[in-house]
């Protein structure tokens, strides 16, 4: 199935896109899309411990299962005000 | 509890945003809070700030925000205002207030709303540097 | 740091008074309190409370203040307006105004004014009763 | 030696008077001004545990020594804001 992954900030950079389209096997989890885009982006790799994940307008950790056409964001610590 | 939330790419208008508020006579304490752009980031001067929101997930995020700070305190009021795209150095990019009966909690009640917002709002900021 | 007193019978003017901010491109948060006087005090309506102040030992006790907030925290100015006399019900009677770099100390200083001012500054409340 | 007292507040009608002036021994210590008032204002001795109590525009403990002239304020807990 398919989702999108939507880069912010400087992620957009990193990944050369600020979004992309990815297939993945039905019952994916977050964790699993992230290997196959650390494999692909591997700028993106290094910044795996300060990234925050969220789907649609919500965050969610790794074990979250993807659903399909869900809107995946990716982006570094935020710094409203 | 009033709840209103801005997110723009205006000049933001403290003194329209002040004129907008309509409390009670049983709010008697309102805390505002004014954060504006300064001339130096990381020890360089800049000329301005450019801040990038995702901006539906900043909108849901900021209404949690609230409906936590409501939980946790008795508000009459939230009302955030954010500036996103290029804010010049010395303009606002951030206007909170809330207003409450008592100080003690309108003055939670906004700090906590701003350190909520930095960690968990997803706008980003993007100095611009001043030509040397 | 700059200071403002203002003890006065006319009404406070909010805009005005922010409008007389003068802040540098290094104060980044400024925090303001406005205090109302609210409908009910002490379970009972009441439809204004009148001020008294010792005005001398008021002016000079803020000012005590004021200096130990400027020794605890880096602050750019601290301004502080308030009414005396009778002010009614929805009126503010008190505004406080701190600027610094921070939030934080921005926060604690005005917090910090407040709560000094309740403990130390000579202004005492005499509510004035709702006819029944 | 001469002192004047001020009284604030709700004490200007538990001493019947907004201030008065006051007679006292040179050395004399705030607390013996404090006995003779209190002995002539009964109402007001009752508020002593929540007093405060100036000489000028500075707070001072019962313990301060009088000076010719000194502007003694007596008052309640303050409560501005």
């Amino acid at each position: 199935m398919r989702v999108r992954v939507h880069f912010y900030s400087y992620f957009k950079e990193l990944a050369g896109a600020t979004e992309i389209s990815e297939h993945v096997p039905p019952g994916s989890t977050l964790e699993s899309l992230l290997e196959v885009l650390f494999a692909r982006f591997p700028k993106l790799a290094a910044m795996r411990k300060s990234m925050l994940i969220a789907v649609g307008v919500e965050y969610q950790g790794a074990e979250y299962i993807l659903q399909e056409g869900d809107e995946v964001s990716m982006f570094p610590p935020v710094q409203g005000g | 509890m009033r709840t209103e939330l801005t997110i723009t790419v205006e000049k933001l208008d403290e003194e329209a945003l002040s004129r907008g508020r309509a409390i009670s006579g049983e709010a008697g304490a309102v805390v505002c809070f004014l954060g504006t752009v300064r001339g130096i980031e990381d020890a360089r001067l800049i000329s301005a700030i450019e801040y990038e929101a995702f901006e539906k997930m900043a909108r849901h995020q900021f209404h949690l925000i609230f409906d936590q700070a409501s939980k946790r305190w008795p508000l009459e009021s939230i009302r955030l205002a954010h500036r996103v795209g290029r804010v010049p150095v010395g303009e606002a990019s951030i206007w909170v207030e809330v207003a409450a009966s008592h100080r003690q909690e309108a003055f939670a009640a906004c700090e906590f709303t701003i350190s909520e917002m930095k960690r968990l709002v997803p706008i980003w900021k993007h100095p611009i540097f001043s030509a040397a």
